[in-house]
């Protein structure tokens, strides 16, 4: 019975983790705004560490904790139990954090932002930038220059 | 003929001492009697330095200097060959005259940056000389830079907006010129593994394709932009905007010989009179330069602005230069090289006068000059020295040139470069006499008292127009410019 | 049965992910994130990664959320998009 | 701009599918992955040599305990990335 | 074992770990005295300068040093494997560290009012963050150790100008998150398909196992994340903006050294985790020198428009990255040589640059060129030392540009791409365009108003880092010989490792 | 102070259950050498019953109880226990890390290193839990705006 499943349920695993990629990657670069931006980089990443922890798991495996835990003792562990990859759990805590240390340093970003331009939205920020320092052509600014210096 | 090479620091020497002194002008640039004082004690310790290999030089010697190995392969090294020295001590000899003159016309102008000027002026002098010396292209190329840079400053002297756009032109030109250089010696150096010149050629430039050969050239040529032939011409005249001494010492002698020099050192030392014969090349230079030398003489004609006049008489007489050299003759490439140093003596002569005109009578163009000979007769027949050498007339020297030059031409039956050469005599003519007459012939708008220009600037005319004339009635003195010659021409030539 | 749950639970971790980055509402935006990552971790402890389910449940979950939260009382709540 | 997202999102995504091929099987314990010595080496010797029953714990804080420095580091860095930009000045 | 024997075991984990402990005990240094962060930011960036040397002269004299983290035999743990590619690209940051450390004093002071310890803690930890992904022989601690420097520069940036600093770090957080997680996802698929992490294995195993597409998607993928993380060009937007709005110090340090070490990445992964057939084999290397070509005239001519001259530098560093790219993307011995050589070069030339435009912007306050009028009398020094490393920018032979460029230029010309040369011809002289007029303004513009300048020079502590740099981008002008023979070109044959 | 806030109930729920949440911390730090959990689960479960008690009673009250220096030296604290221990190892003769190097029992280098591991999760532990605090201080809104933080029911 396990078999064809176990193949539904492998490539559904493996549609899912590229849904879920595309739909990350596609709000952190099509979305205005900042804080969408973020929840758009954290479901990115979420799908990247989705695919590690696909890839550790096997199929009747348990999880990578030895059986002896509190005793002290040394059991000799059944040889027939199939443990699942412990590599990339252990990856994956790493990048957990990482991620979360990103957010943070991107939610700090915004606060900032939203103090120093009342927005969120990239194009309004965009606007406010350009009517705070007014892009001049570079003659322009020449110009203004050159008759500042002559008064 | 045996070559002994004579290891040597002298050269590395006589290169260093403007560099030093160009630090020790900027330390001292609030004394100018000192700064000033630097300049001259450079110059003739550079003077020195570059005299003393003569000796060895004339003995057949070659005197080389390998400074650092800047990558592996590819030294930074210096030999200096009777070629060489040719031009060193064109430059060097006249940074005498100059300096002096200098000090008189950037004194009597009042001219601001002074510093800067003798700065940029010392490091321009170590360039010129570091060319001469150059072993290798790529020492050749790492001065042709510093030259072009530090003459920049020299150019946009006076700092306003026309004079930063002459600089913009030249350095455009220049640069150009020097990324053309660059590629040229990339090339060389990828099909021969090696960029260090030799008498008879690089060995290994028959290796590459015919094509390929020729885009070399033209690179190359176009790499040599600073000897001002057309079409890459337009920076010299445009250059004309700097103070005088920059235009007599840099734009008669350093940077256009520079430019030459380095043709001349590409067309026989890098490829060789043999591969030049072979390829055939040196018949299409022959006729391109050939335009120049008649259709810069007819620009001149048009000039009215005396420095411009000039500057169009170079732009053809550095043409010559070049001829002489793609004739590949013995004669021929006799008058090229000679003509380096004589059409030095003369046109810086010539820069002299304008300047002193500049300075003393406030006239830049032909046509204001109306009998001004009889304001300033030595300055003027110190120009008129000057013009009849350029025309090819004895007693100056041009004539010695000239009829070397004829004499290539004729070995080689073309009739067409001799009448070239010929008609080019006859403009040279037609755009120096009128000065001459109008300084002595015409009468003067108004009364003229006499008034001559300061003593540090008549002094280096008189004396450069008297050595034209030397050079000119007795060109065959030993240890003079033709012995030199000789001996770089039986370098490159076999022997013959 | 279990692999029916691990697909309904897979197939809602796409509908909120849309939803996520879809709603204007960004409060209810970062709650569903919140439910996103908690799917995440029954997933994951569900595939035998008990460590990582752990942590994302605390972090992705707890964490993350606070911090969206506050950031969002200092900002404001809408979004155009 | 909605439109170049969308065309760079579906470039990535065609990327990972066509990865995806060639992927080895989910939950398949054959891979080269789990049959790597690595993997195998861990489950073995974890317990004798790090004296725990976490296998993972054992990977994050010995054998590649400095990841978890780092990791650590990384957490640090934030609080203090933080900390410049959203404290106030110290007068 | 003597101490000193000890210690000279442990230099290379020392070489990371230094820093780091330094970083993290900032903020108690600062706690004692808030002068002091300075003085240990100056102690902890000599030292492993030191160690970095001791280290790169160990692998020059005897071999590729193996230091395993916690005694585990790779590829179970972590190892740190210092070969001369790592060892230069290490002494390049510990030095290029210690000039920015001794700089940043007054111009934090200035720019970065009452957070210098945590300016000074972020600052050491960027150090740590490029050290670790540079001295790694392992690819997953290689990520963590990029994710502290990303997020360290991220920081920085932000500390710049008001508002503007923000939003470019902002941008940038997005775009190195994207990087970095294509990184990550790279690492998961070959991990997926060879079961290790470290690099020597995967070198080792991944031939078997080339036509598999996974090594190729995991191959893409790396290259696309290190492409945004250099700035190559169509992937640079974020960079002009990081690299104009942060503080000064800040700039200097991730212009000079966050995207070197960016590249020494993607040279890693291309040369030492894949192999360079491989590499070759898929076409990457050509995409990479028509990407670098690209970037290197886009650059420039995007530099010309400026008229901030920190966005000026930025774009030109696009211009450079591509240079260096370009060497590596020829894959002869030459281009690579040429590509080492420039990874020194431009860290001297642009961190110098930078340097100036700080200082001048200390002084005063002005960072639009057509306001640098008489800045050469001003502050003579400064403006000599921008000369110098400007003309190095341009490749004025004599300087260290000259020497990259050479080597570029006989690499493209070795690899039959002649359009390459041209490109790099140009680009010089598109060169001379965007600094030449910054000359004109320092020296020769508006005269009368040039005589009455006083004299007005940064401090000294500004000022010697400037100078030496400048006296470095002359002396490896004429002094490249011994690196390249002893270094480069050893280096560049190896990473070749057999490939015609 | 909203209504969250004002709610007595859940003012003691939250003073009963934080010191709670904190023991269960600590557990969940030692217990991750046998076990889900480490010194980072822990250290995030710590952080977040400060985080939890400064929300309901106040930044400020949440200060008092972790104060800025402390927040910032137990940071540090936490990293330098665990480069200390790396640095122990170098200083015992074995590599950076290599816990077995230390003679803390004799002739049984895995126990040693599980002694090592719980004080290293120790570490991250405390700085785990020091920077989420000093997290969630800097981020949410400053005390002058205080008790807005919860009440957002207004934004829709």
């Amino acid at each position: 019975m396990t078999g064809i499943l176990d193949v539904v349920y492998a490539e559904y695993n493996y549609w899912i983790y590229v849904a879920l990629m595309m739909i990350g990657f596609y709000a952190m670069i099509a979305k205005k705004n900042l804080i969408k931006k973020v929840i758009g980089a954290n479901i990115f990443q979420t799908a990247i560490f989705l695919f590690y922890v696909s890839l550790a798991d096997i199929t009747g495996g348990t999880a990578p904790i030895l059986p002896h835990v509190h005793g002290g003792e040394h059991v000799e562990h059944a040889a027939d139990v199939i443990y699942t990859n412990p590599v990339p759990h252990c990856l994956i805590l790493t990048a957990i954090v990482v991620s979360v240390s990103t957010t943070a340093v991107a939610l700090a970003l915004i606060i900032r932002i939203y103090n120093e331009y009342g927005s969120l939205d990239e194009d309004v920020i965009l606007a406010a930038r350009k009517s705070l320092q007014p892009e001049f052509s570079e003659y322009a600014r020449q110009k203004s220059v050159d008759e500042v210096s002559r008064q | 003929m045996m070559v002994t090479e004579i290891n040597s620091i002298t050269p590395l020497l006589a290169v260093l001492v403007s560099m030093v002194a160009s630090v020790l002008i900027l330390a001292s640039g609030k004394y100018p009697n000192i700064r000033e004082g630097w300049t001259f004690v450079a110059a003739f310790i550079k003077f020195g330095l570059v005299i003393s290999m003569l000796p060895l030089i004339l003995k057949g010697n070659v005197i080389t200097c390998t400074v650092v190995e800047m990558l592996p392969n590819l030294p930074i090294a210096f030999k200096v060959d009777a070629f060489g020295i040719l031009f060193a001590i064109t430059s060097s000899f006249l940074w005498i005259f100059v300096s002096s003159y200098s000090i008189g016309y950037m004194r009597s102008l009042k001219e601001h940056a002074q510093t800067r000027y003798f700065f940029c002026f010392a490091i321009a002098l170590s360039s010129a000389v570091g060319i001469a010396f150059s072993a290798n292209l790529v020492t050749l190329f790492l001065f042709y830079e510093l030259l072009t840079i530090s003459t920049y400053p020299l150019v946009a002297h006076i700092e306003t907006p026309e004079a930063i756009s002459s600089g913009r032109k030249y350095l455009t030109y220049l640069m150009i010129a020097g990324v053309s250089l660059l590629f040229s010696i990339v090339v060389v150096y990828h099909y021969t593994g090696t960029t260090e010149f030799s008498f008879a050629g690089i060995a290994g430039m028959d290796a590459i394709p015919q094509t390929t050969l020729v885009i070399l050239f033209v690179t190359f040529m176009i790499g040599c932009a600073k000897a001002a032939f057309m079409p890459l011409h337009a920076w010299l005249p445009a250059a004309m905007i700097a103070p005088t001494p920059v235009s007599a010492l840099l734009h008669a002698v350093a940077v256009v010989k520079a430019g030459v020099f380095t043709a001349v050192r590409v067309i026989l030392y890098v490829f060789g009179v043999d591969l030049m014969r072979d390829s055939g090349i040196w018949l299409y230079m022959a006729y391109f330069v050939s335009i120049t030398i008649i259709l810069a003489s007819v620009y001149a004609l048009m000039q009215d602005n005396l420095k411009k006049r000039l500057a169009y008489s170079t732009v053809s007489q550095l043409s010559y230069i070049l001829l002489g050299a793609v004739l590949i003759t013995q004669h021929g490439i006799t008058g090229g090289m000679l003509h380096i140093p004589y059409h030095a003596f003369m046109k810086i002569t010539l820069f002299m006068c304008a300047g002193a005109l500049i300075v003393t009578a406030k006239k830049e163009n032909i046509s204001e000059m109306n009998g001004i000979a009889r304001q300033m007769p030595i300055t003027m027949l110190a120009f008129t020295v000057g013009a009849l050498g350029m025309i090819g007339m004895p007693p100056a020297g041009g004539y010695v040139t000239k009829w070397f030059l004829l004499l290539g031409a004729a070995e080689l039956h073309s009739m067409i470069l001799i009448a070239v050469l010929l008609v080019s005599a006859v403009l040279n003519a037609a755009y120096f006499f009128p000065v001459v007459y109008v300084a002595f012939f015409k009468k003067p708008d108004h009364e003229l008292a006499y008034k001559e220009a300061p003593l540090t600037m008549l002094v280096p005319l008189v004396l450069t127009a008297i050595i034209s004339i030397v050079i000119g009635i007795w060109p065959d003195a030993p240890g003079m410019f033709l012995d030199i010659v000789n001996i770089a021409v039986a370098n490159v030539t076999g022997g013959i | 049965m279990i692999w029916v749950l691990d697909i309904t639970m897979l197939f809602f971790l796409v509908v909120c992910a849309i939803a996520a980055i879809s709603i204007k509402d960004l409060l209810s935006a970062v709650i569903i994130l919140s439910g996103y990552s908690l799917i995440m971790a029954v997933v994951w402890v569900e595939m035998h990664s008990v460590d990582v389910g752990f942590t994302e449940a605390a972090v992705g979950a707890g964490i993350t959320t606070v911090l969206f939260i506050a950031t969002l009382a200092r900002t404001e709540g809408r979004s155009e998009d | 701009m909605n439109k170049l997202a969308l065309f760079v999102v579906v470039i990535t995504g065609l990327m990972l599918i066509y990865a995806g091929q060639d992927l080895p099987p989910f939950g398949d314990p054959d891979t080269a992955m789990y049959q790597h010595n690595m993997t195998q080496y861990f489950i073995e010797n974890s317990e004798s040599e790090s004296g725990v029953s976490n296998i993972v714990t054992a990977l994050l804080a010995n054998y590649r305990g400095y990841d978890t420095l780092g990791e650590t580091t990384v957490i640090f860095t934030a609080g203090m990335a933080v900390m410049l930009l959203l404290r106030r000045r110290e007068r | 074992m003597t101490g000193f024997d000890l210690i000279a075991t442990h230099l290379p984990v020392l070489t990371v770990v230094i820093p780091l402990i330094a970083g993290f005990l900032t903020p108690i240094v600062g706690w004692i005295d808030r002068r002091l962060p300075w003085y240990w930011v100056m102690l902890a960036t000599l030292v492993i300068l030191l160690i970095t040397l001791s280290n790169l002269a160990t692998v020059i004299t005897t071999d590729t040093i193996h230091y395993k983290l916690g005694g585990w035999n790779p590829p179970f743990g972590i190892e740190y494997v210092i070969d001369l590619l790592n060892g230069f690209v290490c002494l390049i940051i510990a030095f290029i560290g210690f000039m920015v450390a001794i700089y940043s004093k007054e111009s934090v002071k200035k720019e970065v009012p009452g957070k210098t310890t945590q300016f000074y803690t972020v600052f050491l930890l960027l150090i740590t963050g490029l050290m670790g992904m540079t001295i790694t022989g392992d690819i997953f601690n290689f990520y963590v150790f990029l994710e502290i420097s990303s997020l360290t520069a991220y920081a920085l940036i932000a500390m710049g100008d008001r508002g503007d600093g923000v939003v470019a770090s902002f941008n940038y957080l997005i775009m190195g998150t994207v990087a970095a997680s294509f990184i990550l996802l790279g690492i998961g698929y070959l991990y997926a398909v060879t079961g290790t992490l470290n690099m020597a294995d995967m070198h080792n195993l991944l031939p078997d196992i080339y036509e598999n597409k996974v090594v190729l998607a995991a191959l893409a993928f790396f290259m696309a994340g290190f492409s945004i993380k250099v700035g190559l060009f169509p992937l640079h937007a974020w960079l002009p903006d990081a690299y104009t709005h942060a503080p000064s110090t800040a700039s200097a340090l991730i212009a000079g050294l966050m995207t070197k070490v960016g590249v020494y990445a993607m040279v890693r992964f291309m040369f030492s985790v894949f192999t360079p057939a491989f590499v070759i084999d898929v076409n990457m290397t050509e995409i990479l020198t028509w990407a670098a070509a690209l970037a290197i005239i886009v650059g420039s001519v995007f530099a010309i428009a400026q008229s901030d001259i920190k966005r000026m530098l930025a774009y030109s560093s696009i211009s450079q990255i591509g240079y260096i790219l370009l060497g590596f993307g020829l894959v002869n011995v030459i281009g690579i040589t040429g590509g080492l050589l420039h990874i020194m070069n431009h860290a001297f030339m642009k961190c110098a640059l930078f340097l100036v435009a700080g200082a001048v912007f200390y002084k005063t306050d002005i960072r639009n060129i057509y306001q640098f009028q008489g800045l050469g009398k001003k502050m003579p020094i400064t403006t000599t030392v921008f000369l110098i490393a400007a003309l190095s920018m341009i490749g004025v032979p004599g300087t260290v540009g000259f020497t990259s460029k050479w080597y570029l230029a006989l690499g493209s010309i070795e690899a039959d791409q002649w359009i390459f040369v041209a490109v790099i011809l140009v680009s010089s002289l598109l060169n001379i365009v965007y600094f030449w007029r910054i000359f004109d303004n320092i020296w020769f513009g508006h005269p009368h108003e040039i005589e009455n300048i006083k004299r007005d020079e940064a401090p000294l502590t500004m000022l010697i880092p400037m100078v030496i740099l400048a006296i470095l981008c002359v002396f490896f002008g004429f002094f490249s010989g011994y690196p390249i023979e002893q270094i480069f070109e050893p280096l560049a044959t190896t990473l070749l490792g057999g490939v015609p | 102070m909203s209504r969250i806030q004002e709610s007595v109930i859940i003012r003691t729920v939250v003073r009963i259950m934080v010191p709670f949440i904190e023991l269960f911390a600590l557990y969940v730090i030692i217990h991750g050498a046998g076990g889900p959990g480490g010194g980072f689960q822990g250290g995030v479960i710590f952080g977040a019953a400060i985080i939890l008690y400064a929300m309901i009673y106040g930044i400020a009250e949440g200060k008092k109880r972790v104060s800025d220096a402390l927040d910032r030296i137990l940071a540090s604290t936490g990293l330098t226990i665990y480069a200390g221990t790396g640095l122990l190892c170098i200083l015992f003769g074995g590599m950076f890390l290599q816990y077995g190097a230390v003679p803390l029992i004799p002739d049984d280098p895995a126990k040693v290193s599980k002694y090592l591991i719980d004080l290293v999760e120790i570490g991250i532990g405390t700085t785990v839990a020091a920077v989420m605090i000093s997290l969630f201080f800097d981020v949410s809104p400053p005390e002058s705006e205080e008790g807005e933080l919860p009440d957002y029911e207004g934004a829709d």
